[in-house]
């Protein structure tokens, strides 16, 4: 079988797991706060993107537009309500917090939505084509991977030109120099936070028509997101988008190669070797000792 | 003086409960959910609370007790107290394949890590044979002695007397060397390792007792429940509901883990079992047959998880020293 | 013959590109109060955590009591009688006075009842017996200072390092640690002594020790030292005046 | 301070079931409804509720306790003494998941409360000789036999696995490998997966190269969807595609036309089949809750049926264990009757039912007595 | 036009500065200058509202003992800390588009002042802050500074850990930005020259100020050097 076929299909799923990572490390970098409710925070991309195809009849990926403005609000908001009182507590406190804040989420959903796995199916939900004779290429994930090369950009020049962008830039290199430009910070965390919101809910939005929709059905990219995060170097967006490449690589090269129940153990134990020989991750700067 | 009596007070009425509820399973069952969570949250504490090291992966040692003891009585059929001691053996090398890993890292990496070794764990359970993998494994008739272990009266008793070994355990090390030395790493490393502290020896030492009576309970859980799986014995929740426990009660104090599991588990198991739903149609408040009785019936059922994830958000942000942290004054 | 307790040899630190020690090398003896001066940024603090192993030197050799400790962890090192006090006072704060000089007693001693004796002792010789019960972080910081000097003392060690200690403190509370430094020196310790008061240094120490930019300036007595222009000059600026 | 708060919590808790009425049967119901498991919990809540309507719609006196374990055995067992110690009822209809009725199943005798299971697969539940544990439901060997008979006369050559890392999963693919050794297939493939990924395409290339004859798949509702797309995607198509129950069963499923047709599946029931009252439990539950009843919601009913009607007449847990034990049934699961045979014990021998996809539709195959429509082998796109 | 009176600050329960009274007034350079541990950058982060205080601090007749960090930004007082902390991943010219946050109208125009003062930082535009000597982050610190338009500059030790050359240079650029309208509060531990550049002068030691004068004053006076060298 190609070599091809596994590269270019973790390739392209390690693009959404890239976008996941990017919203997660640009809130550690700007907030310094591990957010385990981001799983959370994708699931509700999910169903945004579904009600949007299913109500609205607007495309998953168009529905982009709508999506990324409510959830940066989304976002903001639950920053000022909780997470901002507990932004000098210890590390555990703010992780117990996001995990809570993550049940009420996926709980109120299952209320709402009911434990029935939606499915969003667009025309294009299946289509492939080949690639150089026998590489098959999915049509939804080549979107949406092309799409989050876009955001990406996007993302990264607003860091780089605008001045809001610089703002969290300066802010997450060092808060209280920040704060001597006239930077409020405090609105900085949220504006991170209502970002990292956005990023996870678009990641969500752009898997849906090729995944399924379920209120627990963040939850398996939470842990990968952490795992892209360091990988990349916690805070670091370039890195996080590399990251999340490598995993999806990783994993579809492990499954190919040596056997699909273990890729999860290998990806975990590549975290753990980051970790030990390179904790400021593969492109970061801080040091992790 | 006034304390021995208060601990014999406790115990008095822990060893007699048994007897004046004795009827019931139902409650010795909570009771000895109880008593567990109330030890494995006291386990983790000497690790957590007084050395500071916020283990997030604490469910691998449980799992490493629970599963080795009933691999070997399914395999060997060999004595359930030396499975146990089995099972601390193998969460012993864990843990010190972990602390190998984790204590050369702080803060959230430190945490992080801690939850990728727990599933590494976990998914390595999952995926060999001899774990039974997915399946699990279940346990036909154990035999200690002539003790009769359909019955959960020496379960009860066994959680109880590993709880008060944990307590035991832990009241001595925080008046000793050690537990001097874990609080003096937990407050400041540096000025720990210039007063002649071996770091990286005392977090070991901590995460090894730690570990030890994790496993022991994850061995009694085994012995007592008899069917075990990798989503019962090994998952993130489990870890997260340990922490969850102390911090509600208070880090860094003797009861604070005790206290913590006297109000969640039996909170958990009221909203599990729709206990104030019941509660509001049964006194005759709400109407079984009426909308707001149907919904209190039918839908708060499926909202107890929610109503732990409101009462955890409001602890974090209310209560985030936990409880035993409003009581205790500044010296 | 004299006896050199703790030898410097060559140390330099680096960190990254940025030169922090360079080859610095000096002795302290026994029973010696050494002082160990210059301006912010000198190095002063970075040599401290070179000799009491909390970063290895770059190159260069430490010996104390004619052992090689360049290697050895923070830990190892005040095992072998060295203990060091912090500029930053890192009081263990949610224990008590008391538990904090235990912690420094257990080096000694794995007694709980002895570590407490050991430490009650160290606190009347600081004179804070009567904080004992209060949390360590709620102290005000003269008598955080006289605190951290209780908790190393309880460690018995032979050389003490002192990273400004009178920092942040007034006149009189100066006075009372500095004579708390002399009778501690009777006992027989010897001290290295990082401070930004000369009046404290050139009234207690033997020897003085002054770097600049990471580097050795100067060495010699108290009177030598103000009298050097090289000094005075990285004191004060390099001024027209000077 | 220990003390007060136990004491109260214990009164409290004591307190309140003694305000319970004694009038009508009580049964007991435990289920998923949070957890991983709470999708197909649903389906069997729905199953139940229609179920007790149409009990009291015939005149039945019925109070259901509901209890939910969340998957967690521990919960399941405090909810099984919940409600035999405390509730007092004469009958359990549950719990779900396989873990949650091992645990519950192995206490059974102990409290002399009849359990009945509705839908757990694992062989172990009923073949440990309980004597209060009844199944309702085939369990996981019948999926891969009946499969490997649907297409046994086609003679397939080699066979490949695909199935989720759980119990379900790999308890079906062992009784599975068993069978296949038996018809004589040689095992190309062995993919075991983790749930919830959102990319199985290295997994199903792997497969695909190895060009097996049959693919024979456990997988759960959503991830049955994603990988029949990502098997066509990369162009994997075998002889046939048997699934065995799950999430190659559902209405959800069969309505991806695109990638389901002709996927083949093994069932415990159907709307089609001539069982008494399957069209219209099948038509009504539609109405309900505006989808197509699972098989689950149709185990959840059938078991709340037989349980309530045989404790009306027996009204105490001895008596109604024998009357589960000597009785038999006929009603929307078919003939049922809780027998021992073959190592199991008060198993109802349930014959499954082999469905395919023909046309957005679920159409049984086989075996022939059920069937009204042929199985289309080889499978083509 | 800034008037400070009986200011009390520290660190959690740890006090550092006690009853400081200080003036600042329109167009002066004013050192305060003490041993290191005396209170000098802790008085700096007070009046920028980084650490909490009580007492009197006004500027132009406004309380700003209420306000936030960035809101005292906005009144046109610009701390340039100890340390530099510029922004290690941003180039020179983001840092100091960073500095002239609150007043992107004059951007280009204080962009020019700055590469004037300091023509280094001109050549190396699009160099990472991180990868800069010493000196060089001090010119981007103090130009970053000057980009918020600052009607009072704090400098905290802008001559710490500089080699002599880059040190004539700061002080030089400090001279010139006065000259500019710029009043400059400074804060050094390099007696001579922050007094020989300064219009008057405070002595700090342990948190209260012990001598005042002008530049000239305290130059010539002995017990300055007393305090310093203990002599």
């Amino acid at each position: 079988m190609s070599f091809l076929q596994p590269l270019i299909s973790g390739i392209l799923t390690g693009g959404v797991y890239a976008l996941a990572g990017i919203g997660m490390s640009l809130v550690f970098g700007v907030m310094n706060i591990s957010n385990f409710a981001h799983g959370d925070l994708m699931m509700l991309g999910m169903y945004l993107a579904f009600f949007a195809f299913t109500l609205l009849h607007i495309d998953p990926y168009i529905s982009l537009v709508l999506i990324i403005p409510i959830a940066f609000l989304f976002g903001y908001m639950m920053e000022k309500v909780f997470i901002n009182r507990v932004i000098h507590h210890p590390h555990q406190n703010q992780i117990l917090l996001t995990v809570g804040l993550g049940l009420i989420m996926s709980n109120t959903a299952l209320l709402a939505f009911t434990s029935d796995p939606k499915i969003l199916t667009t025309t294009y939900s299946s289509s492939a084509f080949n690639l150089l004779g026998d590489v098959s290429v999915s049509v939804p994930l080549l979107l949406s991977f092309l799409i989050t090369c876009l955001i990406t950009v996007i993302l990264y020049l607003f860091l780089s030109k605008t001045s809001t962008g610089m703002a969290l830039r300066a802010t997450s290199q060092n808060r209280e120099a920040a704060q001597l430009m006239g930077i409020n910070v405090a609105k900085m965390s949220a504006i991170a936070f209502g970002i990292g919101t956005a990023l996870a809910a678009t990641a969500g939005a752009l898997i849906a028509p090729t995944y399924y929709i379920h209120p627990l059905a963040g939850h398996s990219f939470l842990l990968k997101a952490f795992t892209i995060c360091v990988l990349g170097g916690l805070g670091s967006v370039v890195g996080a988008g590399v990251g999340g490449i490598i995993i999806g690589v990783v994993e579809a090269m492990s499954s190919t190669y040596l056997s699909s129940d273990w890729k999860d153990v290998i990806v975990f134990v590549i975290f753990l070797a980051v970790l030990l020989f390179r904790p400021q991750g593969l492109f970061g700067k801080k040091g992790g000792q | 003086m006034k304390q021995i009596a208060f601990i014999a007070a406790i115990a008095a009425i822990a060893i007699s409960l048994p007897l004046v509820i004795g009827e019931s399973p139902y409650f010795i069952g909570i009771l000895i959910s109880l008593l567990m969570m109330a030890a494995l949250s006291s386990a983790w504490n000497i690790l957590g609370g007084y050395a500071g090291q916020y283990s997030f992966g604490h469910a691998a040692y449980f799992g490493a007790g629970a599963y080795t003891t009933l691999i070997l009585l399914t395999l060997y059929n060999l004595n359930p107290l030396l499975c146990m001691a089995m099972g601390v053996v193998v969460a012993s090398i864990i843990a010190l394949i972990t602390g190998s890993i984790v204590f050369r890292l702080r803060g959230h990496y430190f945490g992080l890590a801690s939850i990728a070794v727990a599933e590494v764990v976990r998914l390595s359970v999952l995926n060999f044979e001899f774990t039974g993998g997915a399946q699990g494994i279940l346990l036909s008739d154990v035999v200690l002695w002539d003790l009769d272990l359909n019955s959960k009266i020496p379960f009860y008793y066994g959680m109880l007397l590993v709880l008060a070994v944990t307590l035991a355990i832990t009241a001595y090390l925080r008046k000793s060397k050690t537990g001097y030395y874990l609080q003096a790493i937990r407050e400041d490393q540096d000025a720990a390792s210039s007063l002649g502290i071996n770091i990286s020896f005392y977090k070991n030492k901590a995460l090894l007792i730690s570990a030890a009576l994790t496993s022991v309970l994850g061995s009694l859980y085994g012995l007592y429940i008899r069917f075990i799986d990798t989503s019962a014995v090994l998952d993130l929740r489990l870890s997260i509901e340990i922490i969850l426990t102390a911090i509600i009660g208070g880090v860094g104090t003797l009861w604070g883990p005790v206290v913590g599991a006297l109000l969640l588990v039996p909170l958990a198991e009221m909203l599990r079992s729709n206990f104030f739903g019941d509660m509001l149609i049964n006194a005759g408040l709400v109407s079984e047959t009426s909308g707001v009785g149907m919904f209190l019936k039918d839908n708060l059922a499926h909202a107890h998880v929610l109503v732990y994830g409101i009462i955890t958000v409001l602890c974090i942000l209310y209560l985030p020293k936990g409880v035993l942290g409003l009581f205790r004054r500044k010296k | 013959m004299i006896q050199h307790l703790l030898h410097i040899s060559h140390v330099s630190k680096h960190f990254g590109g940025n030169v922090a020690v360079s080859d610095v090398s000096f002795s302290v003896e026994e029973k010696q109060i050494f002082g160990l001066i210059g301006p912010n940024g000198a190095g002063k603090t970075t040599l401290f955590n070179c000799i009491t192993g909390f970063f290895p030197a770059t190159s260069g050799d430490v010996i104390f009591d004619n052992k090689k400790i360049n290697t050895l962890r923070p830990d190892q090192v005040c095992k072998l009688g060295m203990a060091r006090t912090w500029q930053r006072v890192k009081p263990l704060g949610s224990l008590t006075v008391l538990e904090n000089v235990m912690v420094g007693a257990f080096s000694v001693t794995s007694s709980t009842r002895e570590a407490e004796a050991i430490a009650q002792e160290q606190l009347k010789v600081v004179g804070l017996s009567d904080y004992t019960t209060k949390s360590a972080g709620s102290l005000p910081i003269g008598l955080k200072k006289k605190l951290e000097l209780a908790r190393v003392l309880a460690t018995r060690p032979k050389m003490l390092l002192l990273d400004e200690i009178c920092g942040g403190l007034n006149h009189t509370e100066t006075d009372t640690i500095l004579d708390i430094i002399r009778s501690i020196r009777k006992k027989g310790a010897t001290i290295i002594f990082i401070e930004h008061d000369m009046k404290a240094v050139t009234s207690i120490c033997d020897q003085i020790v002054v770097l600049n930019s990471g580097e050795k300036l100067a060495e010699g007595t108290p009177a030598e030292i103000t009298n050097n222009p090289d000094v005075i000059a990285a004191y004060l600026g390099g001024g027209h005046h000077a | 301070m220990k003390n007060k708060f136990v004491s109260i919590v214990a009164g409290a808790l004591l307190a309140f079931p003694l305000l319970a009425h004694a009038a009508p049967v009580k049964i007991g119901f435990i289920n998923s409804i949070t957890g991983k498991e709470a999708q197909i919990g649903e389906n069997l809540t729905n199953g139940a509720t229609m179920a007790i309507e149409d009990l009291k719609a015939k005149g039945f006196q019925v109070q259901l306790v509901k209890e939910d374990d969340g998957g967690d055995p521990k919960n399941a067992l405090a909810a099984y003494e919940k409600l035999v110690t405390r509730d007092g009822v004469i009958g359990v209809v549950g719990p779900y998941t396989s873990g949650c009725a091992n645990v519950v199943a192995s206490r059974a005798d102990q409290y002399q409360v009849p359990l009945l299971v509705p839908a757990a697969a694992k062989e172990e539940i009923t073949m440990k000789g309980y004597k209060n544990v009844f199944r309702l439901n085939a369990p996981a060997n019948v999926y891969s036999k009946v499969l490997m008979d649907a297409v046994k006369a086609y003679k397939p050559k080699t066979i490949a696995y695909v199935y989720a890392a759980t119990d379900f999963g790999v308890s079906t693919v062992k009784t599975a490998q068993d069978n296949a050794l038996k018809m004589g297939l040689r095992e190309v493939a062995n993919e075991k997966y983790q749930q919830g990924q959102p990319d199985y395409r290295a997994t199903l290339g792997k497969v695909k190269a190895a060009n097996p004859d049959l693919v024979f798949l456990v997988s759960y509702d959503a991830d049955a969807i994603l990988l029949m797309r990502q098997a066509k995607e990369i162009g994997l198509a075998p002889k046939a595609f048997l699934g065995a129950g799950a999430g190659y069963t559902t209405s959800q499923f069969a309505q991806q036309t695109e990638i389901s047709n002709l996927v083949v599946s093994a069932t415990q029931w159907t709307d089609d089949v001539n069982w008494t009252g399957a069209a219209d439990f099948g038509r009504r539950y539609k109405a309900k809750y505006a989808k197509e009843p699972s098989y689950h919601a149709a185990c959840a009913y059938e078991a709340m049926r037989i349980m309530v009607e045989t404790a009306s007449r027996n009204n105490t847990p001895a008596t109604l264990r024998a009357a589960l034990k000597t009785g038999s049934w006929n009603g929307i699961f078919g003939p049922v009757k809780f027998a021992s045979y073959g190592g199991f014990t008060n198993q109802n021998n349930h014959s499954m039912l082999v469905q395919q996809i023909q046309g957005g539709k679920y159409e049984t195959v086989y075996p022939a007595q059920f069937s009204k429509k042929n199985l289309i082998y080889p499978f083509k796109r | 036009m800034l008037d400070i009176k009986k200011l009390n600050a520290g660190y959690g329960e740890m006090p550092v500065l006690r009853a400081i009274d200080l003036t600042i007034a329109q167009g002066e350079v004013v050192s305060v200058v003490g041993s290191n541990g005396a209170g000098k950058s802790t008085l700096l982060k007070a009046i920028s509202g980084i650490i909490k205080f009580t007492g009197m601090v006004t500027w132009n007749n406004e309380s700003l003992s209420s306000l936030k960090a960035h809101t005292i930004v906005q009144r046109g007082i610009v701390h340039v800390p100890e340390g530099r902390k510029i922004f290690p991943e941003m180039t020179v010219v983001e840092n100091l588009m960073m500095g002239g946050f609150l007043c992107k109208k004059d951007q280009q125009k204080n962009l020019e002042r700055v590469f004037e003062l300091f023509p280094k930082l001109a050549q190396r535009r699009t160099q990472l802050g991180g990868t800069m000597s010493g000196g060089e982050q001090q010119m981007l610190a103090i130009g970053r500074g000057i980009m918020g338009n600052p009607k009072l500059l704090l400098l905290d030790e802008p001559s710490l850990g500089l080699s002599p050359l880059f040190t004539e240079v700061v002080f030089g650029a400090i001279r010139t930005i006065n000259t500019s309208g710029v009043t400059v509060l400074l804060v050094e531990q390099n007696v001579y020259q922050s007094l020989n550049i300064s219009h008057r002068g405070y002595v700090i030691e342990t948190g209260r100020i012990v001598l005042t004068g002008t530049g000239e004053e305290l130059l010539n006076n002995q017990d300055v050097k007393k305090a310093f060298l203990g002599m």
